[in-house]
Formats: C-alpha cells, structure tokens, sequence
C-alpha cells in the first residue's frame, strides 16, 4: 500500500483535523515554542495553555517535581488572559493548517460562559473546557467531579459557544462514565480525558513536599494505564468523540487509546522530553496503519476486542 | 536556535567529590553556544529520570568543535550521566537560555561563583579577552575545590573561599567581593551560585552602584518555554510578574529579578 | 548515634510491629517464597494472599501486564480458603517473630464476617479488610467505593473481628477522605491503602486487552505520588492509624510515606524485582533515622511540613 | 534454592536476526542449574523494563563456572538486554523453577522445539548422556534458525523444519516427529515452544504412550511463586485447577497440564 491511501483526518464533532494529534494544553505552550523544532502544519491541532478570563501570575515555584515514568505540576493557569490570547497568540497560530483549540478555566461559571462568548468571535476551531485543572485554589475541578456540576457548567458554557465544545475531565473520580454522560446530556460535543491526577512527591531531607503549592497534578507515562482504561470506559458510554490522552509519547501508545475508542489523541508531558513528539507520534500512527493495511484511522478508533 | 542533538562523548573525567567533567564533541553547540546558557540533557535512557537535566556550557572548543559541561552528582539523573562512557552519545538540546551580557565597555569585571554555579563562569571569563578580570569562587570545602588552574589562567587574579576553611579564605565568598569592590570599581559583576549569596552581590553591587547579571536555577520542565514551570519573579518588589529561567534567562539583569525568599 | 538506640518498633491499634515494614497483601504470598531470600524475622509483618470463604482459582492468564514504571494485575484473589490457611499457613509463619495480617475478601457482607469470626479464634495478629480489589466481578469493591458501602461492612465485621480491624481502601474514588472517616467512624481501628488502581494495558498487534481480564489493578513506582497524596489527606483526618503502600521500593520511598502519615508502609510490586525489598526497606528507614539522628520512627510519622 | 546474583557478562553475540547469546560467569548458577530451569533476569536498569524477564538456560559449562542463555528480542525487556556489554553485571534470580525429568531408564529420547523453545533442550541433550537422543526443531525461517551444530552434536540425529521451507523440511516440525514416534519408539520426549506444537507433541506421545514433558510459558511477576499471576491448568480437563508455571513449572509432565485455547 502506498503512503498516500492512508487518510489520518478525523473529525471531531465538527473540528476537522488533518492527523488526529494534538499538542495537549499546558504542555505545548502557545505552539510558538516548538516551531523551532518542527513544521507545526504537521500536527493536527494544538491545545493552549489554560485561559481565563484575566492574567494570571499562577503558583510560586517550583512548580514541577519528578515521580517515576511521570511529573507532577502545579503551574497554577499561569496565561495571559483571554484577550492577550485573541490579540497576540491567534495570529501567528494561523499561519499553520493547525487547527487551535481554546483551554478555558474560570473560577465561576459566569467566567467560563464569558470567555466561550469571546471566543466563539475569535479565529478559533474549538473550546475545551478545562473543569478539571487540580492546581488552583478555587472553580475548575469542583465543577468537574460532580454530575451536578459537569452537567450545569456543560449547559450553561454551551449557550454562548458557537464551537465545537470539548469538556476535559478529571480523572479523580470514582466513576468517570457517569460525569461523561452527564456532559453529553448538557450538550458536550466532545469529551477530552484524562487531564492530571492529584498527587503528592515530598523532599524527605527538607521534610516539606517538593512543589511550592504541595500538591499537583502526575501525567507522563506512570499514567497511561489508567488513562486508557478511562477512555476505553468513556467511549463505550457515550456517543459523541472521544479525545485520550495521558502518558502518550509514541504511535503505539496513540494506537492504544484510538482502540480504546479515542479519535484523536492529545500528547502532553512527552513534548518536554522530545520537542518533536506530537510529530513523532502521527508518523508513529501512520507506520501501524501502514502495517497492518489500514487506510483510514477510522478503521482501528475503536476497535477493540475484548477477551 | 536550539537543536535536539545527539552527541559523542569525548571524555569524562571524575574531576573531585562527586564532580565530573564531560566532553562532547558537537559542532552545533560549540559554534552556536553563547556563556551563560545551558543544555537541556537526557541523563538516561528510556523512563529512567525522566525529564531532561539542565546544565550549564562550561567551556567550548570551537576548534575541535566540542564543549565541556562539569556536574556534581545530585540525584539520580546527574547519577546516570555520571555513568556515560566515552564513545556513547548523549542526547542534548542546546544552546539554550539568554547568554551572560557581553560588552567591550566592560573593562573591569568580576565574576563571583559559588558551588556547581562556578561553571558557567568559565566560558564566560574566556570569552571576554579585553577586560581586567577578577574571580571569586566560593566552595563548601576543599574536596569540592575545582578547575583553579583554569580559572587562574583565565582571570587575572582569583580569590578562593570555603566554608570550613579547608583551601582559601574561611568564610563566604562575598567578604572578599567586599573588600575588592570599593578598590577596583567594577564595571560589571556576573554571579551565578546558591540563592543566598547571589542576594548578596546584588546588593553589594546596587549599593556600590555597579552592573550586575545573575545566573538564576529553577526546576525545568521543558526548558523551552512551553510549559511555564521555572518561574521566577521579574520586576520590582511591589510589582513583579512571573517570567521564566529557561527562556527568559536564565541569566538576569539583577534589577530586573525579585529575589525572595 | 549507635544503632541499639534507634527504636523501630510501632503500634498500630495494638498490632505491635517490630518494624513498619510489612509485606503487603497478594505480593509476598503467605512468607515462605521469601524465606529463601531473607530472614523473615527482620520485617515487621505480613499481609497474607487475600483470603475468601471457599478456595477460589481466580481470573485466566495472562494476569499481569507491565506498563511504564508499574505493573497492572488481575489475579482474582486465587487463594486455598481461610480454613486451609489457618491449617497449613499459620503454623509456618509463627515460627518467625513477623506478625501475621489476614486480608480477606468475599462476595458478601456474610462472607466477610463469617472469615473474621473464624480468623479472630486463629493464631494471627490483625485483620485487613479488603475492600478495595478491582480484580473480581462481585463484593469487594463494590463496599469500598463509598461511605455508605465502608461504613456497613466495617461496621459488621467489627462485631465479629477480636483482632484489629486493618481497613484498607481504594484509591478508585472521588474523595478518599470522606471514605476513610466513614470507616473510622463504623470502628475501624485502622487504615490501610492504597490498593490497586484500576487500568488497561492493550497490545495493539491483536487489538485485545493484554490481561484476559481486560483490566487489572495498577501497582508499583508509578502510583507512589498517587498514595503519597492519598495517606496524607487520610492520615490528616482520621485519628486512627495509617499504614501506606503504593510504590514502596527504598527506605526513601518508605520515608515519604510515614512523613505524610503513615505509622507503618507495606511493599508490594518491589518484592517481584528484588525479594529483599523488604529488609531492604527497613535498612533504608534506619538509615535515614540516623542521619538525621531520630531515635524513633515516631520521630518521622505525620511530620511533613506543609509550604 | 535459587539466589539473586550480580554476574559478569563473558560475552555477547548476535547469532541470528534478533537473537542473541551471552555468556555469563556464575559459580552458582553453573553449579546448581539443572535442564529446564530458568533465570529471571533484571535487562535494563531502574525503573526501565520494571519485571524481570524469564530466560531459560541454555547451557552450561562447570569447568568455566559459566551458563548461556539464548534469547531473541521480543520487547523492550530483551532490547535492552541485547544492548548489554561484555565486561558489564546483570542482575538475575535463579536457577528458577522445575527441571526436566531425568533418568537413566529414558534410552532413547525426543527433544521437540519451536522457536525460542528451542534453547532449554540443548542443555537437556548435553545432559542426558547415554541415551540415544533424536532432536527435532522447528523454525519460522532459516533467518531464525540458530545452533545447529551444537544440537548436531549434542543429539544422535537432528531434523530441521521451516515454515516457508527455506531450510530442511517445509512444515512443521511435529511432522517430522510423526514419522519417527512409530519406527523408534521413544521412552520419553521433552518438547518446549508454541503452545500449538506442545499441544499436538502431547496428543502424539498420549496416543503412542509414549512419557512427554512440556516446558510451558506464561507471563510472569516474580518468578518465586508468590504473585500468583503465571498460572496454568493442572488437572483433569473437567477437574482443573490453577497451578504456577514459575514453580510448579515450567516443565510438567504433559499428563498433568490442561493445555485449552
Ligand atoms: C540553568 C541551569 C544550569 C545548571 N547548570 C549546572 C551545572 O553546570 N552543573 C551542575 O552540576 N548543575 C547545574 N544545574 C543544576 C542541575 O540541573 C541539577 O543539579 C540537576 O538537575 C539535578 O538532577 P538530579 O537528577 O541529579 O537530582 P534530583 O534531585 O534527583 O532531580 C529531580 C528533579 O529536580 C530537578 N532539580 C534538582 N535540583 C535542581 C537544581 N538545583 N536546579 C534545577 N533543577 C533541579 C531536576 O532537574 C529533576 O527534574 C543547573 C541548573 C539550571 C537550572
Ligand atoms: C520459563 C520461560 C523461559 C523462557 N525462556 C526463553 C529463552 O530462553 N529465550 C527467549 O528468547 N525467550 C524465553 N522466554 C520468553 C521471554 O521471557 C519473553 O520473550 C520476554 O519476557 C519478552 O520480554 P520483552 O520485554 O522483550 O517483551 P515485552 O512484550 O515488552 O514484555 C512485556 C512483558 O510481557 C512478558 N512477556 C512477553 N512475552 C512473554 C513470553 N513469551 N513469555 C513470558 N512472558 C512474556 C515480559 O516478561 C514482560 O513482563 C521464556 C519465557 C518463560 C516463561
Ligand atoms: C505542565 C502542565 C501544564 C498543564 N496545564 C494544563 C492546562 O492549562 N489546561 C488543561 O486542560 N490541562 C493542562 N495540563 C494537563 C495536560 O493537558 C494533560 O491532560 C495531562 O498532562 C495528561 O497528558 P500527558 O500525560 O500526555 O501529559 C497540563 C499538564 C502539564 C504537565
Ligand atoms: C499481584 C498482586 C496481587 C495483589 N493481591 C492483593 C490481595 O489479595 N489483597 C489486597 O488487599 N491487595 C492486593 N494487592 C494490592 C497490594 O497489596 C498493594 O495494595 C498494591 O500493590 C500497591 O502497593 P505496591 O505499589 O507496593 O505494589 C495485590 C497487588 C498485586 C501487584
Ligand atoms: S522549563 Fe518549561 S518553561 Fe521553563
Ligand atoms: S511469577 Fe509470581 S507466582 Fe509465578
């Protein structure tokens, strides 16, 4: 089979991505930082850092710890804003076919219905509602581990969006299929996940923990595991697409959670130890297809079987 | 610009306590590389120490077309480099970081070092080959005392401190910065070491009304700017945001950092 | 400092280790694998192969895949029956000074108290209830997965259990706190955690799940800044006290652990790498005493600073 | 009683497309390894390929104080312990698990292997001196097919088959062994390798009443019979139970192993 036969495009309720990768958000900055290291047309789409709806200074360092196969961070939203963004960041992203998906974070919902508003005016392909971020103090994730408050933050952000919206969730939760369809039923087009799980490293000669604000969120391939079988739980719930991520740094991992019903993946922590990872991971992708003489990507999205 | 690069090592050397120096031949940093900046190193292989280390370009062989980088073993990332063999590759991404200011007006500096900050000082000093050049370089104890020979040919005149007294003065480094200041008037004052004493030169160098730059340490994600974990405050005290080590510097105008705590 | 004078011994609601390092359940089979290795008079104790009523085969093979950093396993709590234990396992191990755990599982709240009742007129030394086993398809975790299902099953076992009741909890959950007060407060003298985290491993050249099971529980260095993060937040609200696992390979690992909290550590996955893990643990813990000159462990548990 | 051991690397070879043989000195491990058994070996260090990997032994040189395992790279695990370097440590348990039955009664004798099963049986032959010894051994491809001389000489007669037929006989090995089983009458055969092949070597040996041993794999936690998670059927097909191949393994007689899907 030859190169050209193999169709990598998916299509995300709406957002049309030429390869179904995505720089994650938080980890690929405003795409600006890695156009040094490849050609960003390359990768279907890039996640940008967390929005909110002022600037914001984020936590005191350090911010990062190691744990084995994984980081924990506690960058606390640290961004520009959401004008900033509009003003300074989309044009040089359009310059690339990459589609741009806004990461918005509120501390109230009235915060995250007004950037959806702005934004849905801007020169963007989709918003993904971060209700999930671990690393502030108030808002984000208490909307995201409740059906409750997944569903109410859904409905309402939906009313102002023009763009496909994609809600990003928590993996800290007892039972991520039902905040999942909670957010379906409120009008998410799309589901992300997983986004960071809450954890703790601790300088045992200093006896204080490692991160400034003591806690922060693991990601890296220490996660994957549970980030696949999260995915694999959601997509078998829910009806609209499903985005994985968590601990991706190669095709065969991408591969993973597309079998376990992902259509895109979004590769996160992997980008810090090889700038060149979200490109990595579509060549990655295309070689599996190639082996196993796949033309679409929609022929493995998932097709899992179960033993 | 910055490269992923893939290296030969050319040697390493245990240089004192835990201290090990590394020769890499590369082409790329050594023509490109500027003092003051850093690479970003794949310690091991595979999941083991995961994120890449930052370390400081030591010295550069543009001819042979290689550079140095001298560690001290810290943990296990610093550990595993420790371990390279000569003749293997280490995957690198440099030159990266905003070099020390350089200047033909500069024609009287110091360079004040403590610790494993003492290495990117090295290059700097070789670097500036008009100035009248003084050195100040602080260690805990003789055992981890290195590279005198070479920062002796590369200064004009070195000062060498430690804490118990074991080689040099007895004391902090700062006390003979002290005493040298008012005498020679420096026009610039590079310092790159533990957090306590770079305060202190920036406030010796404010106070003597003296140029300084700070070489600042964070802990580094990406080292590239993307994922805004190496904060440090610029500014002024009653208004500073968060800027970034690895992009922003990591060497500062030392009026420009908010140096707390 | 020498070394007599450094007191290793702690008291967990009466079960009187002589260190606090205990080989945690389902990874140190019932002692003698290990015995070949170390002298199992030098770890504090011994959480026994999860116990059932009747003897059970457990789940098909494959039963553990690796993943980056951990290892995910779906065992099925394949065990002889509490009777045979009590029979052939308890006269073997009372030969060394460890003490004896039973961890217990079953489908039912019956079954449960049915095996303390018989256990408590056994030669053991505690009880570990667990709740928390993501490997089989009825009980278990089923009970541990929220307040109401922890505070009835502690609740009744603790009428029938004359030993200390060890309560161990799933990290499988939104809040683990609310979890571990429930458990306090039905009489658990004790908590233990944290058990597996439930994940997926597939191989993408058969399009299958690499457990037959399909999905396993996640142990092993990955999940430590999980568990470190779980016992602090338990230890920080119960009064009880706090044994904690998850990722335990050096005394620097077990460190971490009893300065969020913990009065004692078991050691799972790291016994499958290295069969001395666990008297290398108690070393580790020992050594670090003496550097920072403690005389007691007691010196170290719940002595994290916050920043 | 088996032991956790820090050896040296004697060397390492590429003998076939991804397979390799090392060579490793071990008082211990040449002294007590019986045919059969096998090691559980750390391949990489840290947190790189966590699990050891089960690698049977292949031979044995007590003079040398030396064992060969033989292994082809599977996965990261065999990877990383193909890129091994004589002179280094690996880390490994053994001897591990049960051996091969061995007695004087067995006169003559069948070894049957596939592929990487092949490796255990070389050991077994060199053993089982005074028997007359037929080796059959079954290959994808000749690009895997490795050792013959040693079983050459090591057996009374050796046959070869590959599935594509680019070496000896085109198909599969069990063929070969088929039209032996009647003419010779073996006392006992060990076989080792696909679970097909095992499958069908033990229907021939059950039919022709002929003694069988299978070596069998599964995937493994801790090699020592603690984890529970390498289990295997044992037992009756409608009166099983689960047995462990670390252990109570790998070989089992093949009367006693229910060998389903
Ligand atoms: C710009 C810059 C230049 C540096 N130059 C040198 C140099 O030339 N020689 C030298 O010996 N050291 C240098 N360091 C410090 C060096 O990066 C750390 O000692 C090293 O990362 C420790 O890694 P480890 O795995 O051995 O220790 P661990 O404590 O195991 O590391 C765990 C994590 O913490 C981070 N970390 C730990 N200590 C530091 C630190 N002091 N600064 C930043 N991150 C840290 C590591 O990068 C890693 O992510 C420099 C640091 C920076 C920021
Ligand atoms: C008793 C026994 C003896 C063996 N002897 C040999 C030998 O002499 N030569 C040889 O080349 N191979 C042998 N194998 C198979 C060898 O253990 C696997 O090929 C190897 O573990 C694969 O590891 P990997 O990291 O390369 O592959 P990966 O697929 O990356 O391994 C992932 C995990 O799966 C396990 N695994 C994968 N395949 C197997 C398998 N076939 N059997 C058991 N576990 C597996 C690994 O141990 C590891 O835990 C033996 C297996 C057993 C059980
Ligand atoms: C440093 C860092 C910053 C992050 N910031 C954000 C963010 O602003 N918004 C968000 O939704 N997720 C954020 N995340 C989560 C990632 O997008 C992703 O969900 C998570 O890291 C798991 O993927 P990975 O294992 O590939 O990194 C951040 C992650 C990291 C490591
Ligand atoms: C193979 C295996 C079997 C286990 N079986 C049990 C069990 O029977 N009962 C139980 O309470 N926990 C069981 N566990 C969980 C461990 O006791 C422990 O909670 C978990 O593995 C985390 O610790 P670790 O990371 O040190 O392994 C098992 C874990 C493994 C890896
Ligand atoms: S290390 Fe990522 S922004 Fe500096
Ligand atoms: S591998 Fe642990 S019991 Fe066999």
């Amino acid at each position: 089979m030859t190169e050209k036969n193999i169709d990598l495009s998916v299509d995300i309720a709406g957002l049309k991505l030429e390869n179904p990768v995505i720089g994650a958000s938080g980890t690929f900055g405003f795409g600006r930082e890695f156009a040094d290291y490849m050609d960003l047309n390359r990768i279907g789409g890039i996640s940008v850092k967390g929005l909110t709806l002022e600037k914001r200074q984020g936590n005191k360092p350090p911010r990062i710890a190691e744990t084995p196969a994984g980081i924990l961070n506690s960058v606390g939203l640290q961004n520009p804003g959401v004008k900033a963004f509009i003003e300074n960041e989309i044009p040089f992203l359009r310059k690339f076919s990459t589609k741009i998906i806004a990461n918005i974070a509120g501390n109230t919902i009235e915060d995250y219905c007004s950037m959806a508003e702005q934004l849905s005016d801007a020169d963007i392909d989709a918003i993904e509602l971060n209700v999930s971020c671990p690393n502030v103090k108030k808002g984000c994730v208490a909307f995201g581990n409740s059906t409750a408050g997944i569903s109410e933050i859904t409905g309402k952000v939906k009313k102002y969006c023009k763009k496909p919206l994609i809600v990003k969730l928590t993996p800290n939760v007892t039972d991520v299929k039902e905040i999942a369809v909670a957010a379906e039923d409120a009008g998410a087009d799309a589901i992300s996940l997983i986004n960071t799980i809450l954890g703790m490293a601790i300088d045992i000669h200093r006896k204080r923990p490692i991160l400034a604000n003591n806690v922060g969120g693991l990601s890296g391939p220490a996660v994957k595991p549970i980030a696949v079988r999260m995915v694999y739980e959601v997509a078998s719930v829910v009806k609209i697409p499903v985005i994985g991520m968590g601990g991706i740094s190669s095709g065969e991992d991408a591969v993973e959670f597309m079998l376990a019903g992902a259509s895109a993946v979004m590769v996160g922590t992997a980008n810090f130890i090889n700038p060149t990872a979200c490109v990595d991971v579509v060549e990655g992708i295309k070689n599996y297809l190639k082996m196993y003489n796949h033309s679409s990507v929609y022929e493995i999205i998932g097709k899992l079987q179960l033993n | 610009m910055s490269r992923v690069l893939n290296e030969r090592i050319e040697s390493i050397e245990k240089i004192a306590k835990s201290i090990y120096r590394m020769t890499v031949k590369s082409e790329y940093i050594s023509a490109n590389a500027r003092p003051g900046q850093f690479a970003n190193v794949k310690c091991s292989e595979g999941i083991n120490a995961l994120l890449r280390r930052p370390i400081s370009i030591c010295d550069v062989d543009k001819d042979r077309g290689t550079f140095d980088i001298v560690f001290q073993i810290k943990g296990i990332g610093t550990e595993y480099l420790s371990q390279k063999r000569v003749g293997s590759e280490v995957d690198l991404i440099g030159p990266l970081g905003s070099p020390f200011h350089i200047s033909e007006e500069y024609k009287r500096i110091a360079v004040v070092g403590g610790g494993i900050g003492i290495f990117p000082l090295l290059y700097l000093l070789k670097e500036m080959k008009e100035a009248d050049k003084s050195a100040f370089l602080g260690f805990r104890s003789s055992d981890y005392v290195v590279m005198t020979e070479e920062f002796e040919s590369a200064s004009d005149r070195l000062s060498i401190s430690t804490d118990d007294g074991s080689m040099g003065y007895k004391g902090i480094i700062t006390d003979l910065l002290a005493e040298d200041i008012a005498d020679r008037g420096f026009d610039i004052i590079y310092t790159c070491g533990p957090m306590p004493m770079i305060r202190k030169v920036k406030d010796m160098a404010q106070k003597a009304g003296i140029k300084c730059q700070v070489s600042l340490e964070q802990r580094m994600g990406c080292g590239i700017g993307a994922c805004l974990v190496c904060a440090c405050k610029t500014g002024k005290p009653d208004n500073w945001e968060y800027s970034h080590v690895c992009k922003d510097g990591p060497v500062f105008w030392s009026d420009e950092v908010v140096l707390d705590d």
